[in-house]
């Protein structure tokens, strides 16, 4: 760095760690998850891309990170879909209309690739909370359905009373314009649809391995499923894309909680490219336990 | 945003130990009256005389050591909604399990000869090993800043952990001396922080009063130890400390013995 | 007609530990009273056993929280007897200071949290936040400023840190020590206030006159040092010989044993010792004692709570004294601690502890193992006298209501300030 | 700025040149604990015979004067809206006797916390300060020569050496020469330089621990890897206590906490130094630990340092200062650990 200037004021608009106020307008309880939808107090839209996350604050309980859940093709709001994990988690599942909360982001520059799908056919794959952040794509890709080839939706909740955005994954059955598979590891009695892992669907699903890319959100053993069967469905490594979670407290690549390797998942990510992922031993690690490779 | 509930009602109970934790609280002056505020105080056999069966929070100090602490701590846990452990002896039994070495009867006779007869005593539990536990605030004393931190969590409804950090990184934190570079032996990097690491700024080294932090590597101090090749620091630990294997894993349980109570062992007597 | 009255209180509150009154009031008379020690027993001179001298003084401190500093110093007293080690003059200085502060900070929680609520008519000290916050703010205020004292030495009144044998694992400052003069200056104001507040109180009028037991030491008014009194004797004893006078004996409905010396009982805590070294005190505690119409000797039981008060303004003028002596004396980093090297012995402490008179004993083996340990603390030596003075003064109040005979002996008990929370009484006679 | 030429300030000077700065400003120094005679730390000099030049390394690196240990970013109310207030400090001062190693652990955070965003409550804070370097001796866990900071003079003011009668003074930037404009000095002649040189020759010579490579190696070897063994190993003594990172200059990952007021009308955002060496700084809420393994901890803190930051920075993330070999409860030290690795490497090789 070269040597600082002394004395030089600060220009408190760039401070990363300072939220901005947004305030709560609506919340649905969802399944196992609240669904918040917040604005900004001048009104000005939170421009973001699919698949990138805010830091939420709730003042006096404390940040997390939290995907965008709500497509950018809809700016008059964004919302946030939340499980009550923790004290910042369950504060903001305790939000009420008229709450305010703090906002830092959107951040990280790992995002769905909107840009490299166009044209393309699309294959995204939800495991229970993950259904967050590709809900946000979803909207978007619906909102320009022309600019996208095939588009599947593969979605898998642990029981038919933790299915997130029930009426809007109803609707997503009845659209034309979308392969929606929705199955449920544990069915109960009224339960007609699918039964199986998130990965049973999958398998039925016939891709153009030249001519698709695929995006998958969920816990941590769940990618290693989903990485085996689209590999053995062709689709390239450089092809598949996958949302990362991780302790983050900066967001912005300074507080070290999120490093994956050389990588810091909240700036380089949180979606990543498989094919990136496999060359970094920690990420291989988690998928893989038992191997224990220690090459960076 | 923080969505009050009504004034909970606040009791503190105690069981086996020296009181200082409830007591030390006392030290928190205006913040206390401040905390308190947002309470109302119904049963603190310590320093008041009214006495309550309805109360939401109970704060319980002290370890399960009779029969009838069992059922008294069953019925406190019935009755409130959020119990507190208050204090090492409540959290992790203190130095109260250490007669667990022993089998009851001869505790008793060590200490009263053959006028024990009349003594109830069963093995020293700490609070969670008989009843669920919502909140755990440890040390010996608790920290005041902690036990402040706790209650505020309780009144926000926020859960709280106790640390799980060693000491160490409390030690750092202050910029204190590690006592080590002063040849002692610290319990420090295997022991919950939360106290601010009071003594070692005090010059003494840690006693382990919180407990052991979780996967806490309690064979490393035999692994460095007895090494031949020690850089200068640790050997002058080495030479001013000749500890045994057995010495060295024995000072882990002063505060925190986790050997099992004895279950076949009950009270020496039930006419108490 | 014939009335019957039985008293049982279970659980005295606003006391240290756990205590039961039952008594029996049969026509006026008294057929039976007690006050007996229900605190779950915790072993300590069991599970001592086995520790190395450094662990031993530490877990001491954890048999009372009010008394930390006390049982600290009786411990650290008797294992450095039984080491054989010396401690420099500026360790005395600084214990005694440490010591002054717990005194100070356990009779302020006396007479105002515990005793106080009686005075005043409310059932704790927490209506007064409301009806007198600024009494309540000076008794925290004086409460901490005997905290700060023993902090200021040890880190930390419950329990204290830095003292070991030998000495102090921490270099003390000489502006922390006299930035503390202040706050005693301000202290003393309060205890002013404090005179002000109890002169107008009534005591329940008792007077029994007894056997007092306290240390004494030659030069001053005794708390850390000194040999043992009694009123009924000239010559002090020994603390090594506190086996030979102070006979304990058991009784079957109490976890706690007895004492007595000359007498079938005796008293021993703030009014024993001002009874025994009324002459020691400072001038500004001897005012006090005038304000307060504490006249020498005393021998009403309810007084104890003021004798408590002219022993705050006399540790508040001694701690003072006692700063002066330390930073004057140039303070010496005295890492004396370190010169400790194990041997085998025995040894005795003595110390006046708030409440009265405390002895620790301990043996060690050659790797400084302790062997056995042995604890006599006040309450369980004031036990017999506190009932005495029950059988007393029954029949003062026995044609009162129940209620009324029942809050009175509440009162006497806590008159007496008993902590039992310690619940480590008993010597192994037959050793 | 062109290099000026080297002063000799006298050591009569220069507690007159301390008493001129500290009149104007507050000046953080090494100085002796008051509570542990013979052991040192950065605190504020209150007077000039505070100054302790001779003092070895302190437990806790200068970084914390301008990111402090427990520091506070902003506090809020619980109003709605919540109202943010920011603390910042602007008022200058004069960080004192940074030994070499340490002004390089300064430049590592500059380094890293300027990577956009920027970490703006640093750079203000370092924009606060003047800093005068200090030459050292070394003590057993120095090793700068290994990672070649013995002579970094990178970032200061002024850097001085220390000579039999005070200190030869060099010159780093125009701030500097402003500050010393204070002294009394004269201009360093060849004697001086020599005498300097001397210093630094007697420094180097006196470095104990060495790398039995190169130091870029130790970056393709931990690339390579295959060295869990040695993790292991490591890891088998090590008690995860987080002090290795705490007390090192060039360790930067933090923590951020809320706290509210007593009275619950509002509160603070806090941010504390943390370490990845603890159990729980890749735990997340789900329960799962992305480095839940002791020896993938101590992998992770040699991969960051030798490696990661290595390749990001092109320097090493250690400035040599032993601090986390002195500061290691176990006896974990950096050179050996080092140099079982490149054993370990040769042996595959
Ligand atoms: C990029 C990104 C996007 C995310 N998006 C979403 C989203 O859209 N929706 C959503 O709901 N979540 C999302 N998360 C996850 C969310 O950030 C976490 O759930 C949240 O940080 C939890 O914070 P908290 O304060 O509520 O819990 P914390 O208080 O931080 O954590 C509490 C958790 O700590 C852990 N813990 C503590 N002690 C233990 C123990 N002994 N054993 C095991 N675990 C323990 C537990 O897991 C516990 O639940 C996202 C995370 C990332 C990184
Ligand atoms: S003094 Fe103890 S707790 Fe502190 S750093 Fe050293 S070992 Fe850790
Ligand atoms: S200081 Fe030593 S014991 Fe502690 S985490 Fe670092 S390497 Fe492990
Ligand atoms: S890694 Fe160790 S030697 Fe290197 S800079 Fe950090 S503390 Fe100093």
């Amino acid at each position: 760095m070269a040597e600082p200037a002394k004395n030089q004021a600060v220009d408190r608009t760039r401070i990363f760690y300072v939220p901005e106020r947004a305030r709560v307008m609506t919340t649905r309880q969802e399944p196992s998850a609240t669904f918040v939808e917040l604005g900004f107090e001048d009104g000005r839209p939170l421009n973001h891309h699919p698949g990138q996350f805010v830091q939420v604050s709730v003042f006096g309980y404390g940040e997390a990170p939290i995907s965008v859940c709500s497509s950018p093709t809809r700016p008059e709001s964004f919302a946030l879909c939340v499980q009550s994990m923790g004290n910042v988690s369950r504060a903001i599942a305790d939000l009420t209309p008229g709450d305010w909360v703090g906002i830092r982001g959107p951040y990280g520059r790992g995002c769905f690739p909107i840009d490299r799908m166009k044209n393309k056919d699309v294959l995204l794959i939800a495991g229970g909370i993950g259904m967050a952040p590709l809900r946000g794509l979803i909207q978007f890709i619906c909102d320009n359905r022309d600019d996208y080839g095939r588009f599947m939706v593969v979605y898998g909740a642990k029981t038919p009373s933790d299915i997130l955005f029930r009426e809007e994954t109803e609707q997503w059955t009845e659209n034309p314009d979308l392969d929606f598979y929705r199955t449920v590891d544990e069915p109960d009695d009224e339960w007609e649809g699918r039964t199986g892992v998130v990965t049973e669907p999958l398998k039925e699903i016939d891709i153009d391995p030249e001519n698709t890319i695929a995006a998958a959100c969920g816990p941590p053993v769940m990618f290693r499923f989903i990485a085996m069967d689209l590999l053995k469905k062709k689709l390239p490594e450089e092809r598949i894309y996958f949302s990362l979670e991780r302790r983050f407290k900066c967001g912005i690549g300074k507080c070290g909680h999120c490093q994956l390797n050389d990588l810091y998942v909240c700036q380089d990510g949180p979606v990543f490219r498989y094919a990136d992922l496999l060359k970094r031993t920690e990420a291989g690690e988690v998928w893989a336990p038992e191997k224990d490779q220690d090459t960076a | 945003m923080i969505h009050f509930k009504k004034k909970p009602r606040v009791a503190f109970f105690d069981f086996a130990c020296c009181e200082g934790c409830q007591l030390s609280v006392l030290e928190m002056e205006e913040k206390l009256l401040d905390l308190l505020s947002h309470v109302e105080v119904v049963e603190w056999r310590e320093v008041m005389s009214e006495k309550s069966d309805e109360y939401d929070i109970a704060f319980c100090e002290g370890s399960i050591t009779r029969k009838r602490d069992v059922e008294r701590i069953q019925s406190i846990r019935e009755r409130a909604e959020t119990l507190v452990s208050l204090g090492a002896c409540a959290s992790i039994s203190c130095h109260n399990a250490l007669k667990n070495r022993w089998p009851m009867k001869e505790v008793v006779e060590m200490v009263y000869g053959d006028s024990g007869g009349h003594i109830d005593t069963i093995p020293a539990r700490p609070v969670s090993d008989v009843v669920p536990v919502d909140y755990q605030i440890r040390g010996c004393p608790v920290s005041l800043p902690e036990f402040e931190t706790v209650f505020k969590h309780i009144l926000t409804g926020q859960s709280y952990d106790p640390p799980n950090q060693p000491v160490c990184v409390e030690c750092k934190l202050n910029d204190t001396l590690c006592v080590y570079e002063k040849g002692m032996v610290c319990l420090g990097p295997v022991t919950r922080c939360g106290c601010n690491a009071v003594c070692t700024a005090y010059g003494d080294a840690c006693q382990g009063c919180r407990g052991l932090i979780d996967e806490a590597n309690t064979e490393a101090p035999a692994r460095v130890l007895f090494r031949e090749d020690l850089h200068p620091i640790m050997a002058e630990v080495a030479r001013k400390n000749p500890l045994t294997r057995k010495e060295i894993l024995a000072k882990f349980t002063v505060y925190n013995d986790t050997s099992e109570p004895d279950e076949e062992e009950e009270s020496s007597d039930d006419n108490a | 007609m014939t009335t019957h009255n039985s008293i049982a209180v279970h659980h005295v509150t606003r006391i240290e530990g756990h205590g039961d009154i039952t008594a029996e009031i049969k026509d006026g008379t008294l057929e039976q009273v007690r006050f007996s020690v229900v605190e779950a027993p915790r072993f300590f001179e069991a599970f001592l056993r086995g520790h190395h001298h450094h662990e031993v003084t530490h877990m001491a401190s954890r048999i009372c929280g009010i008394c930390a500093v006390s049982h600290k110093c009786a411990a650290l007293k008797a294992t450095e007897a039984a080491l054989g080690v010396d401690i420099s003059d500026q360790t005395r200085l600084l214990r005694r200071l440490a010591y002054h502060g717990e005194v100070l900070s356990s009779h302020i929680l006396h007479i105002y949290f515990l005793a106080g609520p009686d005075f005043f008519d409310v059932p704790s000290v927490f209506p007064l936040v409301d009806q007198d916050r600024e009494m309540v703010r000076r008794a925290m205020r004086l409460k901490n400023l005997g905290y700060d004292l023993s902090k200021v030495v040890a880190g930390r009144h419950t329990h204290p840190i830095a003292m070991v044998a030998g000495g102090f694992t921490f270099v003390h400052q000489a502006e922390n020590l006299e930035a503390m003069k202040d706050r005693i200056a301000e202290g003393l104001n309060d205890l002013q206030d404090t005179i002000r507040t109890l002169q107008g109180i009534d005591l329940p009028d008792l007077e029994r006159e007894t056997e007092y037991v306290s240390l004494t030491h030659p030069d001053r008014y005794a708390f850390y040092d000194g040999e043992i009194l009694s009123s009924d004797r000239d010559e002090p004893v020994s603390p090594d010989r506190y086996r030979e006078v102070i006979e304990e004996y058991a009784v079957d409905y109490s976890t706690a044993k007895y004492a007595r010396w000359n007498r079938p009982e005796y008293m021993t805590g703030a009014l024993a010792r001002f009874n025994n070294n009324y002459g020691q005190l400072t001038d500004g505690a001897k005012t006090a004692a005038e304000d307060l119409g504490l006249t020498h000797p005393c021998h009403k039981p309810f007084t104890n709570t003021i004798a408590q008060v002219v022993e705050c303004v006399h540790c508040l003028e001694d701690a003072r004294d006692l700063i002066d002596a330390l930073v004057n004396g140039g303070i010496r980093p005295g890492r004396e601690h370190e010169n400790v090297k194990d041997r085998a012995g025995s040894g005795v402490g003595a110390v006046e502890a708030p409440r009265g008179i405390l002895f620790h004993e301990y043996e060690y083996d050659e790797e400084g193992k302790c062997l056995s340990a042995n604890m006599v603390i006040p309450t369980a030596q004031n036990l017999a006298n506190l009932e005495a003075d029950m059988r007393a003064y029954v029949p003062v109040i026995a044609e009162e209501s129940k209620e009324t005979i029942t809050h009175r002996l509440e009162m006497l008990v806590r008159a007496y300030d008993p902590c039992i929370s310690c619940s480590t009484h008993v010597i192994d006679l037959r050793k | 700025m062109t290099a000026p030429e080297n002063r000799v300030i006298p050591a009569s000077n220069f507690t007159r040149f301390l008493e001129a700065i500290m009149a104007e400003q507050p000046v953080i120094g090494p100085r002796e604990r008051p509570d542990q005679p013979g052991f040192y730390r950065f605190g504020r000099l209150a007077r000039a015979e505070d100054f302790a030049p001779d003092y070895g390394t302190t437990t806790v690196p200068p970084k914390k004067t301008f990111a402090a240990l427990r520091e506070k970013l902003f506090s809020f109310t619980l109003d709605s809206p919540p109202e943010l207030d920011l603390h910042f400090d602007s008022s200058p001062f004069v960080l004192l006797g940074i030994h070499p190693c340490d002004l390089s652990g300064i430049d590592a955070l500059d380094h890293a916390y300027s990577q956009p965003p920027a970490e703006v409550r640093w750079t203000a804070n370092r924009r606060r300060a003047s800093l005068i370097g200090l030459d050292c001796r070394p003590d057993s866990y120095c090793f700068c020569t290994q990672v070649g900071t013995e002579s970094n003079r990178n970032p200061c003011d002024l850097f001085l050496t220390p000579m039999e009668d005070g200190y030869l003074v060099e010159v780093h930037s125009d701030a500097g020469a402003a500050l010393l404009e204070k002294a009394d000095t004269r201009k360093a002649g060849e004697e001086d330089e020599a005498a300097a040189e001397q210093w630094r020759r007697e420094k180097a010579a006196g470095i104990v621990p060495e790398f039995d490579a190169p130091v870029e190696k130790i970056a393709d070897i931990l690339e390579v890897g295959g060295l869990t063994p040695v993790w292991k190993e490591t890891a088998d003594r090590c008690y995860s206590c987080g002090s290795c990172n705490t007390t090192c200059p060039t360790c930067f990952c933090f923590d951020m906490v809320d706290d509210i007021e007593p009275d619950l009308s509002g509160g603070a955002r806090y941010r504390t130094w943390d370490s990845c060496q603890l159990l729980d700084f890749a735990l997340v809420a789900s329960g799962h630990n992305f480095r839940g393994e002791r020896w993938q901890r101590v992998r992770h803190r040699w991969q960051r340092k030798f490696l990661y930051l290595y390749r990001q920075f092109d320097r090493p993330y250690c400035t040599g200062c032993g601090r986390c070999s002195r500061a290691c409860t176990a006896d974990i030290n950096l050179v050996d650990v080092a140099n079982r690795l490149i054993a370990a490497a040769q042996k595959e090789a």
